[in-house]
């Protein structure tokens, strides 16, 4: 019987190596793999290079693992924000590597690297800054720039309904970069808030198939919090 | 009043034109998008356009983190903290949303398939160059997802002030700062003006009563055409 | 109020042109839009580049449109099946250019079209007949060869539910090549089996989102024919 | 009998080894699938592998046409036209099965996330190439997902006749009909044997017993080498 449920968070975070590449799901306080990040900060593994959409905020989840020591670089494209004192923290100690890259074409370099896609054509940010040095080619009279695909070791990806396959469904913006990071690593690694029977997703319903998902733990933390005052 | 102290009174007042306030902007632009159009509107004052969207004009507002019929914000009584905007703000959905993914999201944005993005700017230059992402390289900026939109959408209207709080031009010759995109930018709706970007360069589209032509042209950095 | 259904046949095609590129979802018998096809027949624009995965089979449908003469090219990955006769006629006497794509390269070319990447690297068909005469590029070590995107005037979609919208879902196999060509269309024709209230495809089950969608007709024909003798 | 006449006895009676069947090639190839791989098997032969998986051994079958976990053909009891495999057959859904679209399914098969694909094959050379779409390019072929399945799945195990129905090998130094890719395939089930493709080329792994060694050679066209 295929069972992808572990029981442990330890269990869950066996054979990272030092040296990986570690995708993470999560857009703003939502979708984030938090406890798997605590786990893989407990868990060791060093000389990680992370791809997420930021560079962790306050002193917990990414930021926790950045602060530990043991993130030499970081791909993503919003790294600057409110409360990302250990990016900048680092960053101006010289201890962190940054790649900056267009959130789109992020999305797109790890969407290519699951569909076995080594490099393919963008416009978004030929003529600037991040689109300096590479490639260009023009197609019907508009220039587009080459960018390659981003594969992984490891993806943390958190998720909202997940089976004993691995099959996920996600909540409203706790999609977000989940579905992309998970099928672009070999060792996908699941946190979600329920578990639910075999079967109990239905065909039609499934946002991650089984195929991408390798380990999965429950982990009901629940609601995540405010993002503004509501009064 | 002598004549020169006239002008300069005038010259001086025009100076201090305050012109539309933020809302008075969105607002602006928000009766410009027609029915049934998809747009996304960035992060700030261009927010603010979806409140003036009139209550009987259906438009489908896109957020880059996945959302397809993004509604208000949300209070207190409608309030789910799983459901937030590009903007990292917990907004409602529309009757008729859809969620996708980033990377579904961008393929959208990328594919041309938004009819509008609305965006806020530094700088503009009359070639439709814009530069809305940072303003400068010392320090390490942050991209987000400008770059694709810039690209991707149909069009590109940017919502900004006409002018820097020192009184230097925003709607420039050529960008000073580091560029989101080169040649895309279609409208500009400022405190001051509304300007389309054509092959000619900027051409005047609406002026804020307040301010004369002349005025106008003397805080825009680069000729500035009337229609025809 | 935003409204995409329309109710005639003839108001779903309107517009089309001489020269249109066309795309097809459909895969066997199952999520065919062969009722928006034998209208497009009726319509009569001529000189159509048709992409669909099939060639067309019996003599309605695709291969109607093709009988009436209105096919210059078809770019597909399986021309030839039991009961492509339309086709192999068409073929035989001259009058029908093929471009034939390996499958996953078709889906691949109309993902591309549809998400703004206007060419990328693929090892599919790298040193076969196939890929003769394309770009090769080595990375790490592997072969691939560069496919441009198709991008097309018109997709024809059939859908399982539909609201006013144009948002989509898709019955099981139904979904096959559907929700692919609806993104790489400047016009985007739907025939749904169902049309639902506005709100009752929760925002975490709809397939293609509304964006992608122009017009969305009702056609209720029913379940599709047995595919193999069950005795 | 001489022995000349006993030796082409014996080679006439080697040319006559039937081997295994169908069924047990299919039967033979499913032992060696573990629990938990995903797997697409080719129309025909391949597809007769799934009948063969112990039933308490959890296999997920992927069909090229959006299915990940494929279940046996329906019958009148459970009819759903609904449901179809990339070879057009009516088929049921495992409990646990995800429907996704064409797109996809090609991403997930290109992008290396199949275990295994089984094809059946006109022809496999020693370096892995092989030939399965089409025994010539007189006549318009039709190619489908042969190709992406061949590039994208971890291993391509093929099914095939050791030798064609006039008795020429069909393992060979080189394939004389157009490839379906290069160098991929990993190993060979055949109704004589089976056999690794490794950077020596053809090696046995299992031989019929109904043939020798010297036998089994004699029909394929390349060298055998023995394991180890």
């Amino acid at each position: 019987m295929i069972n992808k449920i572990v029981q442990k968070l330890a269990d869950a975070m066996a054979g990272i190596k030092d040296g990986s590449t570690v995708l993470l799901g999560g857009f703003g306080a939502v979708g984030q793999p938090n406890q798997l990040l605590d786990a893989l900060t407990e868990q060791g593994a060093k000389h990680l290079t992370v791809v997420a959409n930021n560079a962790g905020t306050g002193r917990k989840g990414l930021a926790g693992l950045m602060a530990a020591g043991r993130v030499d670089k970081i791909i993503c494209s919003f790294p600057r924000s409110a409360g990302s004192v250990v990016f900048e923290e680092l960053q101006a100690a010289g201890k962190l590597e940054l790649e900056l890259v267009a959130q789109g074409t992020l999305a797109e370099r790890i969407r290519a690297g699951g569909a076995g896609i080594p490099a393919f054509f963008t416009a978004t940010a030929y003529g600037t800054y991040i689109g300096e040095g590479k490639e260009v080619r023009e197609y019907d009279g508009r220039k587009y720039i080459l960018e390659r695909a981003i594969k992984a070791d490891v993806a943390l990806v958190e998720a909202w309904q997940a089976d004993r396959w691995g099959n996920l469904r996600y909540r409203t913006s706790g999609r977000n970069f989940n579905p992309v990071m998970a099928t672009a690593a070999d060792l996908t690694i699941v946190q979600t808030q329920h578990i639910v029977e075999l079967g109990e997703l239905g065909p039609d319903d499934i946002h991650t198939p089984s195929i991408y998902v390798d380990r999965v733990i429950h982990i009901p933390y629940g609601d995540p919090p405010m993002a503004q005052p509501m009064d | 009043m002598t004549a020169t102290t006239a002008a300069a009174a005038k010259s001086q007042g025009a100076n201090n034109v305050r012109g539309w306030g933020r809302k008075e902007m969105a607002a602006r632009l928000a009766q410009d998008i027609p029915e049934g159009w998809y747009v996304n509107l960035g992060i700030g004052i261009p927010l603010a356009v979806g409140d003036y969207i009139p209550a009987d004009r259906e438009v489908v507002l896109q957020s880059e983190n996945g959302i397809v019929g993004m509604g208000p914000l949300q209070t207190r009584a409608n309030l789910d903290t799983w459901i937030v905007n590009a903007g990292k703000q917990n907004v409602t959905l529309m009757k008729g949303a859809a969620m996708v993914s980033h990377s579904d999201s961008f393929a959208m944005i990328r594919g041309g398939h938004l009819d509008l993005c609305v965006l806020g700017s530094f700088e503009v230059a009359a070639n439709g160059d814009f530069a809305n992402w940072t303003t400068s390289l010392k320090s390490v900026p942050a991209v987000g997802g400008a770059m694709d939109l810039a690209v991707g959408a149909q069009r590109i209207w940017l919502i900004m002030e006409h002018t820097a709080k020192d009184g230097k031009p925003r709607l420039l010759e050529k960008c000073t700062m580091p560029l989101t995109a080169p040649s895309v930018v279609k409208r500009v709706y400022t405190n001051l003006a509304v300007v389309d970007i054509t092959a000619r360069g900027f051409e005047l589209v609406e002026m804020n009563p307040e301010i004369t032509f002349e005025a106008l042209q003397e805080r825009t950095g680069a000729k500035l055409h009337k229609k025809g």
